[in-house]
């Protein structure tokens, strides 16, 4: 297990307060905004920051995720270049976790060794392939364990308790629980569903526990905090890049981090 | 090695064929998935379930096919023996609806009232449509807007026999867009809700599971060529988009192993050229739509896009099973150009009366090839997969034949 | 008088059925039809011919056809059990192709060169077309102008399988057009034509022979239902367009003097309005295309023109035999209407997941009605003598959807 | 059998020259315009008048008569008005026979009693039924029989010497030989090949002969007048009234028997 993930939370949990992750497509709109984002990220209240590697084929996305997808694909992003975004945000930030969330294929594509080895080297904590479920997951273990990187496991409302185990067993750094039937940005679950799951949860496993409940303004995320170690925003900031196709990149950067600031999280 | 092999062991139980195959989905599908190989399993343990389903191919998809002796086509190429599989003359014109029965029944068997399926042709689609106002199912069918652009009668079929078509936008507005967002469907619709996979690919079970719908293709084969021959074809040769109706010749002959077969791909404009959906000649191993096979790839893992004159060979990925029957040798995948399948079009119309689809003619275009090469006492069985009744639009504007 | 008839008899050596029949031509055509009625005879005692005939329809056409038991339909009536003959699985899509499998192999017997048929909806021209490029034959159809125009894509396979198509522009420039000019083209090419007929109508031999190449769907019926019910149908019902497709499967249960049979004939928008095609229901008897028969007629003798919604249907004469069976009251004859037609299309697809030919629906409609007023135990044949992917335009239409 | 048949061709045979028989649709273009042709005919140089009952479906005919047919019953015409003008005809002309061609079911749906007796009576002298081959002729032939009318059949190309027999043996008025292979308007025959038909009949009856030929010219009328009992011109002269849509009845009339006088076939 990495520190800075471990360390993060534990943090956190001194601060009694949960966390917030936020999540943003690498190279959306392209190269250099994200990048800007992904920089400024921390000071605006993320405590850990989820980056998305793009894919052409991203089946478990709502329109929203795929766009951002989509136009990093078109400004030319690629693996490579996700690791190297990683890298020089590292250049100024030694403290913030960050987990790579992505499709399989392209990790695949790369070599899963040279990717893990890569990770590692450009500073990434840990790493979410959304269609890598446990049974399948041995081959990434391993590379991502020898190189210090935590394999990061999606718990839903339909992992049952017979299920919960398997899911658990190889989980490093947190448990990523969406609670929203179906793609990223779907309809939204209920207070009551949430505090009901994380319980469950909260009985089969020690790992810090992230909320994905597709959360859409700040009044939500006050709602929500204190259910979970920490809550995972996505569609809706990218959303606001979506939005923004008119602007400068400088007026996106601040447009973002301004809604991420109206996010961040207080003590309980 | 490939001597040793028997091949009624594969997939095993995860669904691997050797590295291929597997279950590469969200974890939000994976209970789902679990639950559709589960009940699978338990059908094929109940006498009845391939009761049912033999009962409605007799009864209803109008099996068996025929095996038929193309003489004139024999003649044509002048050394072996060409036999096509007429797959063309099923309920609803082509191999798909084996598969719909088959998955329409289990479906039943979970107590599910939804059908959701993909299209690309819209063959597949209308298959679905089809079981689900037998069976008296909600149907909703994913197709990438440009499909429906271009297949309308097929559209209007599936309207009609009370089907939803739902426009895919996303990236290439095609199949596998279509493919993405019934995945997406389903995830959402998680209790009431079966996802009808409509080729031998995609995450375990479903390519064993459409595999085994289709075998009757082989077997009905070995014996209708027993019957007519007295002894077994010596090569097999079928099209592969995703692969289920190459896999449901090839498999009931995969172990014998004297008896060659090849799969044949859409080299689209040329493989060369990369506008082509043939991943087993041009593509390597990746993980696509639930399943680790060969892929149409860049250089950093995205997915291409496919091309083909046939929508229904229009796909960048291909059933696991065929990518490890590739890598030991077991099959052989070539891949025929557009123009050829177009040439073969017109050859099989004019000398068989029989309008094959384009996907199949991919099939023939490549016996016809092989069969000058090999003595007259040989037996080459080709899988008509279907009837070309929806090309002849595509086979007319090619032609600059104004309908 | 019905009672003591044995059916197998007829028609007589002139092609009589009572006062219908016969040959109605002008000497320019009597050598070569008397030509046709010999070869056939000759042909149907060479047990060869039938053999020949046997091996095409098992591995070419695809018989037999299922009879298929339709749950859905009959839950929906509530009464009789409606079992569908299913016509529509054999190659080309109608039983059409029964009759073009026999002719052929006629006309090769008689070393003929060139075939000539007339078709309506394109779908007795597919059929030719299609045995033509089987067998290399020179083929030719005449079609209406008017029926290529709404029949494009019919028109397009036939120019593919290497048909010419001649468009017949005189009178309604419809099928009885269509079927003019065929006569004049064959009259004119005497030595080397022979003219396919697609209907159990025309001159003798033609009501005949066309018959017996389709009694194969009543033979078939009548062990299939054996096969499942261990007991004969009570009713069978079938379309009459020309009446070849009903009289195949009439004509086996002819001398089962308790099986009642119904032909459905085309009401169009109602026989009140006169614009329909029902000649049996609202004709009387003269002379047409070769044949005394119930015709569409006015009273100065002129031919009036046909109307319905099917194209296959839209003609204003009927084999010589149905008007027999009709006088002497062993069929019965009854007329559905065009919007009952598209209604039992959107009932018998959506209920049971098979387009039927707007043709066929004539049929099953009828069958609904009075499947009500049986009881249970009883049983209904219907000869869905066509699939309807060649209507989907059509019935769009209707329906106001844009294809 | 009538006597004006016979007695026209005594008077030809006598007079040593060949029949012209014209044939025009009853009610082509009109009533009137077709009945002024028709009285016109004799003095032309008709010797035998041949009158097309129309119908809509002329199966034997090519386009010339199938549209003369169209023209005629577009106009009105019907089996009982062709009588009438034969009646109308018969009021100045007891000598020249007519001849009605027609299909048979305008006959048939007239009552075939019935017409033989009312063609009779307006001075019809023989029928030919185009789609009544011996075969089937008994049903006609005792009718007309009764009335005195001929029945007068086809013999063509096709008729062998085994057929000709049968299409004899109830022949009666002359023999109608179609020298051309298929419909009206169709290519002509060879005169060689008339020859050797009209020498092959000649074998089988006493009965004149009478070929069509499908004459388009006098030219032709004069090559081959000789070469049988009587010379049909039908295609050649209903095109005249085709081609004169423009013109007044006035004009069309004295087209048709300008172009009628030029066949009148004289002494051999
Ligand atoms: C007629 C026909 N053949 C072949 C295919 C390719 O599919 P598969 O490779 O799964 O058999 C299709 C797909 O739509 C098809 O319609
Ligand atoms: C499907 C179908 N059914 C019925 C008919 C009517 O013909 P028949 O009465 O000769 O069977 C046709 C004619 O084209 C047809 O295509």
């Amino acid at each position: 297990m990495t520190e800075r993930i471990k360390n993060r939370f534990e943090a956190l949990k001194k601060e009694g307060r949960s966390g917030l992750i936020t999540f943003t497509t690498a190279g959306d709109p392209d190269f250099e905004t994200s990048l800007e984002i992904l920089k400024s990220l921390p000071k605006a209240g993320a405590d850990l920051i989820e980056l998305g590697i793009p894919f052409s084929d991203p089946i478990a996305d709502g329109k929203a995720i795929q766009e951002a997808s989509q136009r990093a694909l078109k400004a030319g992003m690629n693996v490579k270049r996700v690791l190297d975004m990683v890298s020089i945000f590292r250049e100024n930030d030694k403290e913030t976790p960050i987990i790579l969330m992505g499709y399989y294929n392209p990790v695949y594509k790369y070599g899963v060794d040279a990717f893990a080895k890569d990770a590692a080297k450009a500073g990434v904590d840990g790493l979410i392939i959304v269609d890598v479920p446990p049974e399948e997951a041995d081959e990434l273990l391993i590379p991502l364990k020898k190189n210090n990187l935590d394999m990061i496991f999606l718990a839903t409302q339909t992992t049952d308790d017979e299920r919960l185990p398997k899911v658990l067993k190889n989980a490093g750094g947190f448990i990523y629980y969406v609670s929203i039937a179906g793609i990223t940005g779907a309809a939204s679950a209920s207070e009551d569903a949430i505090k009901t799951a994380v319980k469950r949860l909260r009985k089969y496993t020690k790992l810090p526990i992230a909320v994905d409940f597709d959360i859409k303004t700040p009044k939500q995320v006050k709602a929500v905090a204190n259910l979970a170690d920490a809550i995972v925003v996505g569609s809706a900031i990218v959303k606001i890049i979506e939005d923004s196709k008119e602007l400068s990149k400088q007026e996106i950067v601040g447009k973002v981090l301004e809604f991420v600031k109206t996010l961040a999280i207080d003590k309980k | 090695m490939t001597n040793s092999i028997n091949y009624n062991s594969f997939p095993d139980k995860k669904g691997h064929f050797g590295i291929y195959g597997g279950f590469f989905v969200a974890e939000t599908l994976m209970p789902l998935i679990l639950k559709v190989a589960d009940a699978y399993e338990k059908a094929t343990k109940d006498p009845s379930f391939q009761e049912e389903i033999d009962y409605y191919f007799k009864h209803y998809v109008g099996r068996p096919s025929p095996l038929y002796f193309a003489k004139r086509l024999t003649e044509k190429c002048g050394g072996a023996k060409i036999y096509l599989k007429r797959e063309d003359l099923n309920h609803t014109g082509a191999h798909k609806i084996n598969n719909s029965i088959g998955q329409i029944l289990l479906a039943k068997r979970m107590g599910k009232k939804r059908i959701i399926a993909e299209t690309g042709a819209g063959q597949h689609g209308v298959a679905v449509a089809t079981v689900c106002a037998l069976f008296d199912m909600q149907c909703v069918i994913f197709m990438g807007a440009v499909d429906i652009e271009r297949q309308k009668p097929n559209v209007f079929r599936m309207k009609l026999l009370g089907a939803e078509v739902r426009p895919s936008k996303s990236g290439s507005a095609t199949l596998k867009d279509a493919i993405n967002d019934a995945m997406r469907d389903w995830v959402a619709n998680v209790d009431d809700t079966y996802y009808m996979f409509g080729t031998a690919a995609g995450p375990h079970p479903f390519p064993m599971m459409v595999r085994d719908f289709h075998t009757v293709i082989g077997r009905e084969v070995k014996q209708q060529i027993i019957e007519q021959e007295n002894k077994l074809p010596d090569v097999l040769v079928a099209c592969v988009g995703g692969g289920s109706n190459a896999i449901g010749l090839f498999r009931p002959f995969l172990n014998n192993k004297e008896i060659k077969m090849i799969g044949v791909e859409a080299a689209g404009k040329g493989l060369e050229t990369g506008l082509h959906s043939a991943p087993l000649n041009d593509g390597s191993a990746g993980i696509l739509h639930g399943s680790r096979t060969y892929i149409m790839q860049d250089d950093d893992g995205q997915i291409k896009n496919a091309h083909s004159i046939s929508a229904g060979l229009n796909y960048p990925g291909i059933g696991a099973e065929h990518s490890w029957l590739k890598d030991i040798e077991r099959a052989e995948y070539v891949a025929v150009k557009d123009d050829e399948a177009l040439k073969t079009f017109s050859e099989v119309t004019r000398l068989e009366g029989i309008l094959p689809a384009l996907e199949s003619c991919h099939a023939v275009s490549h016996a016809m090839k092989i069969a000058k090469n090999m003595t007259s006492d040989k037996i080459i069985v080709v899988n008509l997969s279907g009837r070309g009744d929806k090309d002849v639009d595509t086979v007319a504007k090619f032609m600059g034949v104004d309908l």
